[in-house]
């Protein structure tokens, strides 16, 4: 129980008067990595922006190192130490690379500093297009402008919503390396319809459909199962 | 072989920063092409160059042999340019089928009518009834496509183009976001067409797999320049392509 | 030279009392994307909070005082109560700001009567310098001066404070920047109240200036500022500056050589900078997200 | 009514209701059939404050020509009020309910031009007196007349008059400053021949836009023209006053003239103390009894205020409709009021008025003032020069044109 | 789909039906009158709902067709005699200049996007003011002035009232059914694809500015119309046709009643103009009411806060929201049935 870092019970979520979430249950252990998997529209944007506290949950608890953070606005949230890349990366299209950065620093101290190299260190493009207004990045640029935002704050969970989408296969590696890197101090929520991604990252899954939590279980039992992998993702 | 589209020493710079250089390319008719190359090497601004949606500083655009450099978007998509986008880019609210409806109604040329009421061309419906049933979108039809999920407006996308029936096809990163259950159907698509043998595709796609299994040719953008230009096994000799792109070992 | 002189610096002026009027704007306008029609609104209520005061303390500078106060109040009611259900919907915004307009004005009639206030400056500011030809009204130095002051604190707070950052991010993508952990609404209720407050620091200077305030100055004054953040390009505090000295200047200019046109000075030269300059003077990048 | 008793007309007015009651033997049974009175007025808005004084005035004017009794003949007199909201549109609606719904018998209003032109109209289709009360446009009993129309306000023709009178002489040169739209172009228009008839020159004319935020720049060239007199045609809430001092102009030797308005803008106008003008009306001005009847009783009922520059206005339209009343023997009839009306003086707190035949517009007494400051004012006060006789300010008749 | 048009249309029908037999039950003159407003101003609003509703152009000065239409109609019959023929070359003069006017507007849309569009047709209105003020021969500045309408043939001209009324009613059940099927032709449907997204539609194939253009002109054609028959029912034209508030009313019904929606403009122009007339008539009742201005400021505001889509849009929206959960409720007993 102490181990468990996340813990979504019975999420119900309403988009309007669309009921999306049907009794969501899963659980994150920390310095791990869980990965989400599912076909499109089953859920699993909808699950981290539930816990993100966008999408409210009409019922259910999310608990996040033991508290209950179901009804905590977005900000506050994030203030306990939860990163996000959403799906659509969140760029903002008016400020600069550089600007972006800055918004999404939730602290400006040397430990950040050092992040801050670190991350642009990864992604070189990032520090050449630095005053760009990010609406004009290409789309991998883009996609690497909201994970490194997320990178520059100290986050004890990371919630990373297809972070390989549009990136070369070059920069996915490097993505895959620094989450490897990462892993100690932070703790990810990955949803990656990359299946070599998820299964290189993934310590642990669950499958949604419909809404609904379906299969979890570890990844090494997927990565062999055959008969898992064809019933769940379609792939043999 | 004859080409449907060539660029001669297309060049785009936006403010200093020259985004696509010099590139001379001539695709075939009728042939598969995909473009690759790492993020950021002018790959969807050479889309928006073939498309209209930008003009170049320098150079030309040739379609079956007419220069259309100077021809509007709206004039390239009448003449059988479509192209799918990567940021998705529908009308979000209105509903799926009717965004796969304007496509159509476009396609046939009703553009002026305000006399009949729209239910009158019952076949555009069905039609668009039918391209979604082919993306897996059908069930969706009557959401708004705002609504959609991100994959589903991926799908969407694809739906519009097909839609279009266009001669030559643009399609940019087509599957990103998809999953993995769904690509295949969606790949079952882009083959059809390949298969009929009158349209040229040129596609646009991150995930080595499946450019080498669908591609005839492909086309290596780096830094805005033409890297490489062959078939897929010449190109995945290419040393610089293996370091700049593909990188470590991958699938 | 001495016409020329004369002119200019009365352009000047006026033009700063029209920054003072629209500055606030700006801010609401132009960084939050808010359509706000109650803005007049609350410039009028600066007028009259500021005349009564000045009637009470017979002190200008308590009277400005008493004219931020009541602005930041009100913004913070404004914000609470319209604006917050509103943010992102243009069209809702104009019904629902139009709306409190209503009530801004009528209320300022019930709790000030219906009778225009006649307001009066402080005697160390009434009169003028003369230099040879060249007259320089004293308050209108004044208003110079402190426009030009409110331009640079607003420059400064913008350029040295990640504020304009967050609020410009803020209405870019609200989810975000939220999920960045930031509390956006404290942000907004924030900005709102000062852009509030510069509306009725602008009424409580200007009704000195021409003498008056009334009812329905906000109104007529909130389509002026509307038009001068406009011609400057929405979100831009450097433009609205330029936009209303431009408005300023050629109002005088056009007054004295060619007077006929005078009504219609800004119209036309608001026609004129969109037609050549679809976006404003100064053009801030991607305010909307599109 | 405690004032009752000096009112002179009170025994008449006795005599004929007793006259009528023989008549009329069938309207005895019942309560007898009211004599209905619409009144327009803006009640919101901008010319709110001008609305308001019409109103009292014209309670006032009420009680006081009947004596506080509010009846005549033993009909008693119904008024309405309705709120054009300075809108023609609304003035429209407002007018037509009244002409339709309540089958008013006269109509009073209202307090801006444009309002009273929409409705002028319809007096005429319904065949309903209306008594034009304050709206000042020449055109309302000039090129839009017609027969039904009457006019206690002054017009904007006399208003120049009153100016001229005011200030013109051989020799003097006048510069004008007027806002750009009808009202300041008329007023300087009519303005002009009456100045130069008394042998003034019009040096410079300038207009202004109502909303001006710098009139500097207009106030510049006025210098520049280097006139004797500035004469200023001026309404609405927004004006030059405050520039005109800052820029010196008095001091420049350039006397200001211009009309007195209402209480509420004279306090904008603390820097013109000096100046002379004319006014259509301040409560100190006239001597006569019915002002005397006005100030009291408007310091009574209205918390010691005094009656304000269109409270005459709007009692003079309640006397003049009794006063028609009585001469028609009680007829409503429009035909036989308008013939009794035209030509008809009454006295009013301005003094005698007249309508007269050709197009309606009731001739007045105006006013030559100086404005001075006086102790326990806020306010420079009109202090009277003279008094213009009706005869002085008489405009031109330009009905049908 | 079609079943449902039908259904609607129906209603349509009814309501101006019963329209047209209100006066034989109500005939007092103001009310004629009231209701008169109510339908020029819906007329004026749906011209108004077609740009923002239907195409996405916000507009600050669309009182410039209104005024156009009131001063032709006006200056045309002040001017010239009092004859039929007169009242429709008037007409003709207004839509023809509406739609002239609107063509160039239109082509503006092209270059200036949301509120940099709206203020420049701001700027435009007010032009259209300034010479109104300025061009004081013909239009007696702000004054305005009276112009008479041309005598109907015998017994019709005791009913005049009645016969604007009727001409009103009819004009707007007709405009309203044409516009209804403009907006649901294959071009209504390109003109809200414009309204979502405007490079897209470009990359469909659909020039966008022969749309704007004809939307453009058709509603500056209506809205000059409406200014007509505004000018016709007072008989009386002053600047203030020109005037921001007359936009400002048309742009509050449209959203009051719902944007995009048609009959919504003029279910709002029926609220504004009643909730006006009840709310100032207050007055009388209570002083408290004196300042009854403010309640019509709180109406708006509450009408956003219960209606955010307009009212005629908030009530399709819960409606279809109703649909949605019978749908969802037959598709999980047929989920049941099937496994
Ligand atoms: N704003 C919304 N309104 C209504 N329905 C929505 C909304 N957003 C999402 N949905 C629906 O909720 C379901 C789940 O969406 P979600 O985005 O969570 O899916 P997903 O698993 O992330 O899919 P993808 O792989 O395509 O991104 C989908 O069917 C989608 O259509
Ligand atoms: N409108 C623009 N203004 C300025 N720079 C631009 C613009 N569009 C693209 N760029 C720049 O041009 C370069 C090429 O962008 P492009 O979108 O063509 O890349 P891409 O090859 O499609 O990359 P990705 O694989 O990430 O989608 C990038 O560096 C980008 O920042
Ligand atoms: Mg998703
Ligand atoms: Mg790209």
């Amino acid at each position: 129980m102490t181990n468990t870092l996340l813990k979504l019970e019975q999420i119900n979520t309403h988009i309007e008067q669309f009921h999306i979430l049907h009794n969501v249950e899963f659980e994150v252990s920390p310095g791990e990595v869980t990965v989400l998997l599912g076909r499109n529209g089953a859920g699993k944007t909808t699950t981290l922006r539930t816990i993100m506290g966008l999408n409210n949950a009409s019922n259910g608890t999310v608990t996040f190192k033991g508290e209950d953070i179901t009804k905590l606005p977005p900000y506050h949230i994030a203030k306990k130490g939860i990163g996000y890349v959403p799906e659509d990366q969140g760029i903002f299209y008016g400020l600069t690379v550089g600007e972006n950065m800055r918004v999404g620093m939730r602290k400006e101290d040397d430990a950040t500093k050092e992040r801050m190299e670190w991350v642009l260190e990864l992604f070189p493009d990032l520090k050449k297009f630095w005053k760009k207004p990010g609406g004009q990045l290409s789309g991998g640029q883009k996609q690497m402008l909201s994970i490194a935002r997320s990178y520059v704050n100290e986050n004890d969970l990371l919630l990373i919503d297809e972070p390989s989408k549009g990136l070369a296969p070059v920069i996915v590696e490097k993505v895959i390396e620094s989450i490897e890197k990462m892993k100690e101090k932070t703790t990810v929520v990955l949803v990656e319809q990359n299946f070599y991604m998820a299964s290189r990252l993934g310590d642990r899954f669950y499958i949604l459909d419909d809404g609904m939590t379906v299969h979890h279980g570890d990844m090494s039992a997927l990565r062999e199962d055959e008969e898992l992998k064809r019933k769940y993702l379609g792939i043999a | 072989m004859e080409s449907i589209i060539e660029t001669k020493d297309l060049t785009i710079s936006f403010g200093g920063h020259i985004a696509v250089n010099q590139v001379s390319v001539s695709i075939p008719r009728n042939l598969f092409t995909s473009v690759i190359g790492p993020n950021g090497a002018g790959k969807t601004t050479f889309f928006n160059l073939l498309s209209g949606q930008l003009n170049p500083t320098v150079g030309k655009v040739f379609f079956k042999g007419e220069n259309i450099t100077k021809k509007s978007t709206v004039e390239r998509t009448r003449l059988g340019i479509g192209r799918s986008f990567q940021i998705t880019n529908v009308f979000p609210n209105i509903t799926v089928l009717e965004n796969v409806r304007l496509a159509i109604q476009s396609r046939e040329k009703v553009r002026f009518q305000m006399i009949r009421h729209f239910t009158y061309y019952k076949k555009f419906t069905e039609e668009a009834l039918n391209i979604l049933n082919t993306v897996l979108l059908s069930k969706r039809a009557n959401a708004l496509a705002a609504n959609l999920s991100h994959g589903e407006k991926r799908k969407l996308e694809i739906a519009m183009l097909l839609a279009l029936d266009p001669e030559l096809l643009l399609l940019d990163e087509p599957t990103a976001g998809m999953s993995l259950e769904e690509v295949p159907a969606i790949l079952e698509v882009i083959e059809n067409i390949k298969k009929e043998g009158n349209r040229t595709i040129i596609l646009i796609e991150h995930k080595m797999d499946m450019v080498l299994g669908l591609s005839d040719q492909i086309i290596v953008l780096y830094n805005g320049e033409l890297l490489a230009q062959g078939n897929p096994e010449e190109i995945m000799d290419n040393e610089t392509v293996q370091t700049a792109y593909i990188g470590g070992e991958s699938k | 030279m001495d016409l020329f002189l004369n002119l200019a610096i009365n352009g000047i002026a006026t033009g700063m009392l029209i920054f003072l009027i629209a500055c606030g704007l700006t801010l609401i306008f132009g960084l939050m994307d808010v359509l706000n029609f109650a803005h007049g609104g609350l410039f009028a209520w600066g007028a009259f909070v500021g005349v009564w005061a000045y009637g009470i303390t017979q002190s200008f500078i308590l009277s400005m005082l008493a004219a931020v106060i009541a602005g930041l109040l009100l913004g913070l009611i404004t914000e609470y109560l319209i604006i917050k259900p509103v943010y992102g919907n243009h069209i809702q915004q104009i019904l629902i700001t139009l709306g409190f307009m209503l009530v801004l004005s009528e209320l300022i009639k019930v709790v000030f009567g219906p009778n225009i206030l006649a307001a009066s400056k402080p005697p160390y500011l009434d009169g003028s310098w003369e230099f040879g030809d060249v007259t320089v009204i004293k308050y209108r130095a004044l208003i110079i001066v402190v426009g030009l002051l409110l331009f640079l604190v607003i420059m400064a707070v913008l350029k040295f404070t990640k504020i304009g950052l967050i609020v410009r991010a803020g209405v870019m993508n609200k989810e975000m920047v939220q999920a960045l952990g930031i509390n956006i609404r404290l942000v907004f209720i924030g900005v709102f109240m000062v852009g509030s407050a510069l509306a009725a620091l602008g009424g409580a200077l200007f009704a000195p200036s021409s003498g008056v305030a009334y009812a329905e100055m906000g109104m007529e004054f909130g389509i002026f500022a509307f038009i001068v953040v406009i011609i400057g390009g929405m979100g831009s505090v450097p433009g609205s500056l330029v936009a209303a000295l431009l408005v300023g200047l050629s109002n005088g200019f056009m007054a004295y050589y060619y007077s006929d046109l005078a009504m219609a000075v800004t119209m036309i030269l608001m026609f004129i900078v969109l037609i050549f300059r679809p976006e404003g003077l100064f053009r801030v990048s991607g305010v909307s997200n599109k | 009514n405690e004032s009752g008793g000096d009112e002179p007309s009170g025994d008449p007015q006795q005599e004929e209701t007793e006259e009528n009651n023989e008549e009329e033997s069938e309207g005895n049974e019942e309560e007898k059939e009211p004599i209905k009175i619409g009144v327009l007025a803006s009640l919101s808005g901008v010319l709110e404050a001008y609305g308001a004084q019409t109103q009292k005035g014209f309670e006032l004017g009420l009680d006081y020509a009947t004596n506080g009794t509010r009846e005549f003949n033993g009909r008693p007199i119904e008024v309405i009020y309705e709120d054009t909201e300075t809108n023609p549109e609304v003035a429209t609606q407002k007018a037509l309910k009244l002409l339709e719904d309540d089958q008013v018998d006269f109509l009073v209003g209202s307090s801006s031009s444009g309002d009273t032109l929409a409705v002028t109209g319809l007096a005429e289709e319904f065949e309903t007196i209306m008594v034009v009360e304050p709206a000042v446009a020449d055109s309302i009993t000039g090129a839009e007349f017609n027969e039904y129309i009457f006019r206690t306000a002054r017009n904007s023709s006399q208003d120049s008059a009153a100016a001229a009178a005011a200030i013109a002489d051989e020799g003097v040169k006048i510069a004008t400053l007027a806002p750009d739209y009808a009202f300041g172009h008329d007023g300087i228009a009519a303005f002009k021949p009456y100045a130069e008839e008394l042998g003034a020159e019009i040096v410079h004319e300038e207009y202004a836009p109502q909303d001006s935020t710098d009139f500097t720049p207009h106030i510049q060239k006025i210098i520049e023209s280097d006139p004797d007199y500035l004469y200023v045609v001026w309404a609405g809430a927004n004006s030059p006053w405050n520039q005109l001092k800052d820029m010196d102009v008095q001091g420049k030797g350039i006397k200001i003239s211009t009309g007195a308005p209402d209480i509420a803008a004279l306090k904008t106008m603390n820097d013109l103390v000096g100046m002379e003008g004319f006014t259509v009306y301040y409560h100190t001005l006239p001597d006569n009894e019915v002002n005397d009847w006005l100030v009291e009783e408007h310091k009574a009922r209205y918390d010691g205020e005094v009656p304000d520059l269109f409270t005459p206005g709007g009692m003079s339209a309640a006397i003049s409709i009794v006063e028609a009343l009585k001469q028609s023997d009680g007829s409503t009839d429009a035909n036989e009021l308008i013939s009794v009306m035209e030509g008809m003086s009454f006295e009013t707190p301005k003094g005698t008025m007249t309508f007269r035949e050709e197009d309606h517009q009731a001739l007045q007494p105006m006013y030559a003032i100086k404005l001075v400051e006086k102790d326990g004012y806020d306010y420079p006060v009109p202090e009277l020069i003279r008094v213009m006789e009706p005869g002085e300010t008489e405009p031109p008749i330009k009905n049908g044109q | 789909m079609i079943k449902t048009i039908q259904k609607s249309t129906w209603i349509y029908i009814a309501v101006a039906f019963m329209l047209v037999l209100l006066p034989f039950f109500k005939d007092e003159r103001w009310f004629l009158f009231l209701m008169i407003q109510v339908f020029t101003f819906g007329i004026f609003a749906m011209s108004y709902d077609l740009l923002l509703g239907y195409t996405g152009i916000v507009s600050f000065g669309h009182a410039m067709f209104f005024g156009l239409g009131a001063y032709s109609i006006g200056i045309t019959l002040n001017f010239l005699e009092s004859t039929f023929m007169n009242l429709f070359l008037g007409i003709l003069l207004a839509l023809v200049l509406g739609g002239i006017v609107a063509f160039f507007a239109g082509i503006l849309t092209l270059r200036l996007k949301s509120h940099y569009y709206a203020m420049l047709t701001l700027a435009l209105a007010s032009l259209f003011l300034v010479l109104a003020e300025k061009w004081r021969s013909v239009t007696r500045g702000s004054d305005g002035f009276t112009f008479r309408i041309p005598e109907l043939p015998g017994p019709l001209q005791d009913h005049r009232n009645l016969v604007v009324y009727m001409f009103c009613l009819v004009s707007m059940v007709l405009i309203f059914f044409g516009l209804r099927r403009l907006t649901e032709s294959p071009l209504g449907k390109i003109l809200v694809a414009i309204r979502e997204n405007e490079g897209r539609v470009e990359s469909l194939g659909f020039r966008i500015m022969p749309y704007k253009v004809i939307i453009s002109v058709v509603s500056g054609v209506v809205a000059s119309f409406a200014g007509v028959l505004y000018a016709i029912s007072i008989r009386f034209v002053g600047t203030n046709v020109f005037g921001i508030d007359v936009t400002l009313d048309a742009l509050l019904m449209t959203i009051i009643g719902g944007v995009g929606t048609l009959v919504g403009p003029i279910i709002g122009a029926g609220i504004i103009e009643f909730a006006h007339h009840y709310l100032s008539d207050l007055s009388d009742v209570h002083w408290i009411f004196e300042r009854w201005i403010i309640l019509f400021g709180i109406v708006y505001i509450l009408a956003v806060i219960f209606f955010p889509a307009g009212i005629v849009g908030t009530l399709w929206h819960k409606l279809a929201k109703r649909k949605h959960k019978k749908q969802e409720m037959k598709q999980k007993t047929s989920d049941k049935l099937a496994s």
